[in-house]
């Protein structure tokens, strides 16, 4: 059995054991217990050269991993809060997702960014906003977003592995699970969703710790006589979006999960791709579970209204399906 | 600064200060157990004195903002007491309604305007308050707090060329604890020197004993007498220790060094410099004193029971599980 | 007649006649010409008090620019192309559009950051990108879009008048345009749209410089019989959704006309806004007109491919509604 | 450095390469009136020195990063003339195959890897570069060119930071022509003194005269070969002026002074003082100099003239239209 950081810092070892490209980076790397423990033991294993500690300086640091990106390592920038990366969204956006296109592919970008989307405990606006949309909307940075402890490293590995820049968002409800890990870690392809449930009335696309929560709701239907289909997406960019028309055209029902925002988010994004598709139509409005649209307040009593709410969802997906 | 020149009042105006903060912050460690509190808190045990000094020597009407560690700034500045205990619980009587929380107490009526808990957030909007503030006319000045981990960050130094350029009435006090979470401030910088840096942007500074409340104190008295004539920024430099990990009331800290460091640190902290100055300066005061300080420590336990109350009638009420799931709160 | 610069300048002058708290600034905003036109005699006028020219530091500038806002100010911030928004993102997205509720809405931000999308002419990925759905994202910040030069001055004014933080995107194509201008400017509510052509066989969404195109296109399918309704939405936060409602009612059938991406861009909004409706199905696809998914290649023969093609756009029409 | 120390070789080197930037520049100013050329262009015209100064004393295997102002750093650090030119029409045997255009040129086989538009975008990724080369165990160096207005942002101080921290092969040379479009250094910058700066944040620096190729290329000669040793950033300040406006090929430019500032500023451009010296220095080498100029400016001209060819061939397969609308390029 691994924990969620556990998982994490096999992936990044067995990479860095198997490519000497591979470094990591970010700012308490090396703590004690740093990164929940996604990052530990990789300096004992690799020494300093190639896990280091470094200044607040989140905006040069991500410059730093594309030029040695360019150089032919495979870096790998971890950060503690995807807000941290607003500080270097110039580096992200106007250079290592453009820069393999601008050089006419002269080159590629395989730079991996870890962030963590904090959840509850207070963590108020600044340290618990989920951020994937903006990254999932620039053409050529994959956005690559894990549900599970088994998931995580295997996408992990296969993010460093890309030869894509790749924003990997882990949330940090994650941390708290345990699972038992197939040893060594097999990559996964991106942009492959999986079905975690199978099911005929409901489809439920799902990402990050939303697959669990949508898990936990398909449980709760099956006494209403509902058999929801639950979908992983485990990467928006690329999107699988024939995994979602195919449950569709068999549920014809749809139901989003997001642990972002909706307006431009991912409840957004999948209604284009069914909306767009010629050969399939919903027989029901698109039921969309997310956050507020707010941003997160801290205080305990505040949180619990922004959060959305299995139960809340269980009757909203019983009132969809009974028509 | 000769002791013997010090006004009765002004020591004891500090020590209260100082022992506020101190009080609330003790008290909180004891009610994190009980989970009431929930969320990141950053304490400033250790490091009152450079908010005491700055802020005792300004004025209400000057315009400070903070960081993730803003407890003993939000006090000082005469933030209300009750509304940032409140925002700990998470009360809509808090002082952002629960909205803010630990990390971004903020009091209008106190003139602390902003706690930002990324790095050196507050920073150049403290750049445009100093703008709003030397187009109005007055004399009033901004006061942005940061520690010396901001001060890694790039942002920094556009803001000091601006204030600089601008000739902005804006006091950066630099908190330096030469530390930023576990990483201390000469892993992270080749040339950890916050005022030499300052100056070769064109912002004069100075480097004071940052747990000396009364350095702090008249070092902020002349440069915001000097401010407030010329308009130009200043970096005051507080060299000083934190006592407390980063974040979280863990009483055994982490990542400040060994036992031995952090013994030596308590013989140095803040409030044991201003006891023994109060002391050997005022012996016949000491009893007011003890008395103050178990006046004040009281009053804070009335606000903390008051606000306990409250959340517990609020979870009754929002059916808020009582006791949430197990977070790990070591590193937030 | 006002050319597009001229009517934002005007906008903008008669703001700051209006309000001593308006002010403007910007890197080369007193430039001879400078931000084409757009803040031509605004020195002159308020003397550089009130409109000053400042280094290259967007991230302090977007900051002073809230500072200034806390303090009741109403800052204008006039940036040149809105990929340099990105390196002002963190005091845009973690400090702009959250303090206001950070603070338990102690305050308000008013704060307006004009940037302009660079189109065509070789300008590139890293100049012409169009960002507006990042923004859109993100509670509390108002994402302006103006169509033309009678809206632009019109909006504008609305957003320097409003309380919340808005990012005000223009289009550099729009620029070429002239028109007559009411004086003085009135303000339009911000979150309406407006129904530039009323059609019953399909709706047009459209922004920016797309609504244009979608008016364009919609005389090419008179001939064919077909009445396009073209709506042009002004702002994307607020949106106006009952205005699409209320438009595809009628039409059933959607196009959206976006300057952006399609992933998480506005197709995928406005889809969501009708999936999500109990009330409205489509009789067809939704038909998204956009510029392709890649950054912007700077030769002018692949320009061509990338944007978006009027010919193509009524030809997908015509298909859609003849079904 | 005396004269008449210099062997001829070096000036005939220096000659040819300074002369085909000019020329190849000379030519873009007329080939954008054909409007074939349709995008944003940003002259070097002047500022010359530096690229070939820095760029000949460095060797082929060091990797360069460039500004929107990168046709000299592109063609100094020996990038294909025919990919530039191609690339400028726009056409797929440009360098990025029509993806970049002229702000973005790149040529991996010479090792000038990046070209970025953004304001000091390729700085930090300069340090990345950098600390790959260090990784790498050879004694290859990165050069970073920027402007004095990039040093406005606050990821050049990061960079520097993180360079001297982590001791990296980075050499960056600021090409200082006091002004960033129309706004000049002292404007923009309460202290506008880069290696200054750059010494406090730990890295040495040294400012020569930016016009004088002789200058730069001795003084980036002794550099590199330090930092090849040392392993340490340096900043190298150039001197020097813009002669043209800021961008689009305007041949009577705007925003860099009132004409009597122009000419004097053309009394000490790089190719003049570079061939009174040839001149003075080595007289009887004048004939094969014009010589060498005549022959430049031809296979510039030719180089040109196939890739018009190209171009009006793709106008008229793709259906292009011939006369794009016109548009505002004076500033883009
Ligand atoms: C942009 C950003 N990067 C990283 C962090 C994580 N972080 C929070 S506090 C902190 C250390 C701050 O150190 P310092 O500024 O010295 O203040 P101190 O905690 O010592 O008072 C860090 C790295 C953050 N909040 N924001
Ligand atoms: C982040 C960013 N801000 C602003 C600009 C607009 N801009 C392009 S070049 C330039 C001036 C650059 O000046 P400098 O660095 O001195 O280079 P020079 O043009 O003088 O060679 C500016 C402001 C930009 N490209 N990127
Ligand atoms: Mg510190
Ligand atoms: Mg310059």
């Amino acid at each position: 059995m691994l924990s969620f950081g556990e998982a994490l810092a096999y992936a990044t070892k067995q990479a860095m054991e198997h490519d000497a490209r591979v470094f990591a980076y970010g700012e308490g790397i090396n703590d004690p217990g740093g990164f929940f423990g996604s990052t530990a033991g990789l300096k004992e294993a690799f020494s300093e050269a190639r896990c280091f500690d470094v200044p607040n300086s989140e905006d040069a640091l991500m410059g730093f991993g594309i030029g040695a990106s360019l150089m032919g390592y495979r870096p790998l920038f971890v950060n503690l809060r995807v807000e941290f990366l607003m500080l270097a969204m110039n580096q992200l956006v106007n250079h290592a997702a453009r820069l393999p296109a601008m050089s006419g592919y002269q080159y590629t970008i395989p730079l991996t960014v870890r962030a963590i989307v904090g959840k509850s405990w207070g963590q108020a606006a600044q340290h618990s906003s989920a951020l994937h949309s903006m990254f999932a909307n620039i053409p050529d940075l994959q956005v690559v977003v894990p549900s599970s402890v088994e998931d995580a490293p295997r996408l992990l590995l296969a993010s460093i592995l890309s030869d894509a820049p790749t924003v990997f968002i882990e949330i940090k409800s994650l941390y708290d699970c345990k699972a038992l890990v197939h040893l060594p870690i097999e990559p996964l392809p991106l942009g492959k969703a999986h079905v975690v449930r199978q099911g005929s009335d409901i489809t439920c696309v799902a990402i990050s710790d939303m697959v669990g929560f949508a898990q936990r709701v398909s449980e709760q239907l099956v006494a209403d006589g509902i058999e929801a289909e639950v979908l992983d997406l485990r990467s928006l960019a690329p999107l699988d979006s024939a995994a979602i028309l195919n449950s569709v055209s068999k549920t014809k029902r749809l139901a989003v999960f997001d642990i972002g925002w909706e307006p431009f988010g991912l409840a957004a994004e999948v209604a284009r791709i069914v909306s767009t598709s010629a050969y399939h139509r919903l027989d029901a409005p698109l039921l969309s579970i997310a956050r507020r649209h707010e941003h997160t307040p801290a205080s305990c009593f505040l949180e619990e209204q922004h959060y959305a709410n299995e139960e809340h969802a269980a009757n909203s997906i019983r009132a969809l399906v009974r028509g | 600064m000769a002791l013997t020149n010090l006004p009765q009042q002004l020591l004891r105006d500090l020590h209260e200060k100082m022992f506020l903060i101190r009080a609330v912050e003790e008290r909180i460690k004891v009610e994190y157990a009980s989970r009431r509190i929930r969320g990141p808190v950053h304490l400033s045990i250790g490091q009152e004195a450079a908010a005491v000094g700055v802020l005792h020597a300004c004025r209400q009407s000057d315009v400070c903002v903070s960081t993730h560690r803003n407890h003993a700034h939000y006090l000082a500045k005469g933030g209300s007491l009750a509304g940032m205990v409140d925002e700990l619980f998470g009360l809509d009587t808090g002082c952002c309604k629960g909205y803010g929380g630990s990390m971004h107490l903020m009091d209008l009526n106190a003139n602390l305007i902003l706690s930002s808990a990324i790095l050196a957030g507050s920073i150049p909007i403290a750049s445009g308050i100093a703008f709003a503030l030397k187009n109005e006319g007055t004399k009033r000045v901004c006061i942005g707090f940061l520690g010396d981990g901001a001060t890694d960050e790039g942002v920094f130094f556009e803001t000091l060329n601006l204030a600089a350029l601008m000739k902005l009435p804006l006091l950066f006090v630099v908190e330096n604890n030469a530390i930023s979470t576990m990483t201390t401030f000469s892993k992270r910088q080749a040339v950890p020197d916050v005022v030499g840096k300052a100056e070769r942007f064109g912002v004069r500074g100075m480097t004071v004993d940052g747990n000396d409340v009364l350095s702090v104190y008249h070092a902020a008295q002349d440069i915001l007498q000097g401010m407030r004539q010329t308009h130009e920024p200043f970096v005051l430099e507080t060299v000083t220790d934190r006592l407390c990990a980063h974040v979280g009331p863990i009483v055994y800290p982490s990542g400040i060094g060994a036992d031995d460091t952090l013994q030596s640190r308590w013989m140095r902290e803040p409030m044991l410099i201003l006891n023994e100055k109060l002391r050997s300066e005022f012996p016949d005061q000491l009893d007011a004193s003890l008395a103050r300080e178990r006046n004040l420590r009281e009053s804070v336990d009335q606000v903390f029971i008051r606000g306990a109350q409250r959340f517990d009638a609020d979870a009754l009420r929002l059916q808020l599980p009582a006791a949430p799931p197990a977070q790990d709160v070591r590193r937030v």
